[in-house]
């Protein structure tokens, strides 16, 4: 069943690399709270694979003044496009 | 999906130090709840969930139950998938010699499969 | 779609309670079931009806209690973190004769056996810590 | 030597709050003082007179009750991470309308002033959290 | 050690990223009491705790007081020795002039004198 | 002024590496509560060096069924010897 993670804590956490040595193809990671910090230009060489689509929620990233370039391989969601995300995918991990 | 009002397959992934904070001991009551209740369960250790698995724990000087010796009841109410992950063990050193449960060293390929078959996941 | 939702962070310690609850509302706006809410660990304190705060800032434990109110959701706080914590409602302030009663009523103080039925009848489970 | 000690950690979500007790009781065994103890942030739960606790744990919060009336100790809450918190004096349930004190009488809410004031009077200052 | 009742100087270390937990704001929330009460105070950003210092930040949209902004006080409230770890900032990408504050990049000697000058240190 | 740095998290919160980047020679560090899982063998090439004393919470190290051998550099202490330590060094910062 495919699943989509959710990550909350800062790279110190090393919470990502924990996650994505448990991910499956079609996989799906969503950065949240501290988690969006992982969408720095000094994290991507981090991300996995392009068979895993990225989020990041938007409501996040704007109260920590990141921007995310629109060429990133980063898609930005509100609220409502979190929970549309948890419809898409059929399972939720969170990763605190 | 599995259908409504039937047994689920819940995986729990333990992945904190025991005594620090109180993930620890969360994550092994909601797990024992589930079997009480008769759901299908696997338990793994992960990070630095490892660490609840020393022998010779001994909590009664910080004024706490012993988790080490609590993780015995995850046999007692019959939750036999429990495995430990490999890498985890490895780079802090820990042997399989020096665990408190007997239980299997996994790959990180076969936890993926346990999170996979999971009707939920609860990862704390 | 029905959801069940996990909570073990407080207000004002982590941001999780708070996303926990943009999320909830968020459900119910895009017009998909809340099957219940689960208070679990430092979670009880999203129920507790003695915070204050100040006027220019939001009080998330009033915002619960007016949501879980406005849309009749099932919230269960799990009982033996809650009474740890200090978070006792009517039935345990006067088994424990402690004269005071710190959760809302709108949630009910119970085990870990709604945690599981929860798993076992919503399509999904997230959780927030 | 006279102590301050800073609690940052909550009771039965963090070892902190029972280390920085321990270590409170062994200063005074060991003859120094306890200029003041300052509970700031989640630690401001160690003050709450609410909690309930399984027959064969150890109550943290009623410790610390004992201790601070045993010895005099000058024990102060936060009071703006207290009342954040839903822990509230007589005063602060009186001037809310909240109907329930919950937290102990042996500690003061009070300003981060407590806090300077302490780190000016006290040979060593340690925080726990 | 510096006589009692007398002007003390305490540096406060500020570790922790804004907005997932509280301690970016209860550090804040120290400092500035201590200047208020005449205390010499310096305040020094390691760590996850640069990621206070970036420029842009508006938490309204989760329900927050926006710390980059509150951090201005620190200089109306006359700290004037602030101090951000290079290193923390340059393994984060972080450049000197995506800062909200001017804002001193130190080595970690200079952040060791600070530690070993003061009465008392918060670290957090 | 000599210093007593406390580290209470787990080696996972890379908060020695921190510590040790900011000492003075004559320091001291006291590892408690997850912070002990620093004296584990397969930490011990982190440890700063010998003009660093080191000390661990003996509790702590029993609650958590570590063995610290007698050849290590760490000296255990119990929370007597907490407080004494508070008292020979000068200050006391804590990492957490």
């Amino acid at each position: 069943m495919t699943c989509l993670h959710t990550i909350s804590k800062s790279p110190t956490s090393k919470l990502l690399s924990s996650c994505v040595s448990v991910l499956k193809p079609g996989d799906g990671i969503l950065f949240i709270e501290d988690g969006v910090y992982y969408c720095s230009p000094a994290e991507s060489g981090r991300h996995p694979g392009a068979d895993i689509r990225l989020f990041a929620l938007q409501e996040d990233v704007a109260a920590r003044g990141l921007s995310v370039p629109s060429a990133a391989d980063v898609e930005l969601v509100d609220y409502a496009g979190f929970v549309g995300l948890c419809c898409e995918y059929e399972k939720i991990v969170s990763w605190f | 999906m599995a259908s409504k009002n039937t047994n689920k397959a819940i995986t729990f992934i333990s992945r904190r130090a025991p005594y620090g904070d109180s993930n620890a001991q969360l994550c092994l009551e909601m797990a024992l709840a589930c079997a009480v209740f008769g759901q299908t369960v696997s338990y793994v250790f992960l990070d630095d969930g490892v660490y609840q698995l020393l022998k010779h724990q001994d909590a009664r000087g910080i004024d706490s139950k012993t988790l080490g010796k609590a993780l015995e009841t995850l046999d007692l109410y019959g939750i036999e998938n429990v495995c430990v992950d490999a890498d985890s063990l490895s780079e802090r050193g820990i042997r399989g010699g020096d665990l408190v449960l007997e239980v299997e060293p996994v790959s990180r390929t076969h936890i993926a499969e346990l999170i996979d078959q999971a009707d939920t996941v609860f990862n704390l | 779609m029905k959801f069940s939702i996990v909570v073990y962070a407080a207000p004002h310690s982590a941001e999780a309670a708070a996303t926990a609850f943009n999320f909830t509302r968020s459900v119910l706006e895009q017009g998909h079931d809340i099957y219940r809410l689960f208070f679990f660990g430092d979670g009880v304190h999203n129920a507790s009806r003695l915070s204050v705060v100040a006027q220019d800032e939001n009080n998330l434990q009033q915002q619960w209690d007016q949501l879980i109110r406005d849309h009749g959701l099932d919230s269960v706080i799990c009982v033996s973190s809650a009474v740890n914590r200090g978070i006792v409602d009517a039935q345990e302030a006067s088994r424990h004769e402690l004269g005071a009663v710190s959760a809302y009523a709108s949630s009910e103080l119970a085990g870990l056996g709604q945690l599981i039925d929860a798993t076992m009848h919503s399509d999904r489970v997230i959780n927030f810590g």
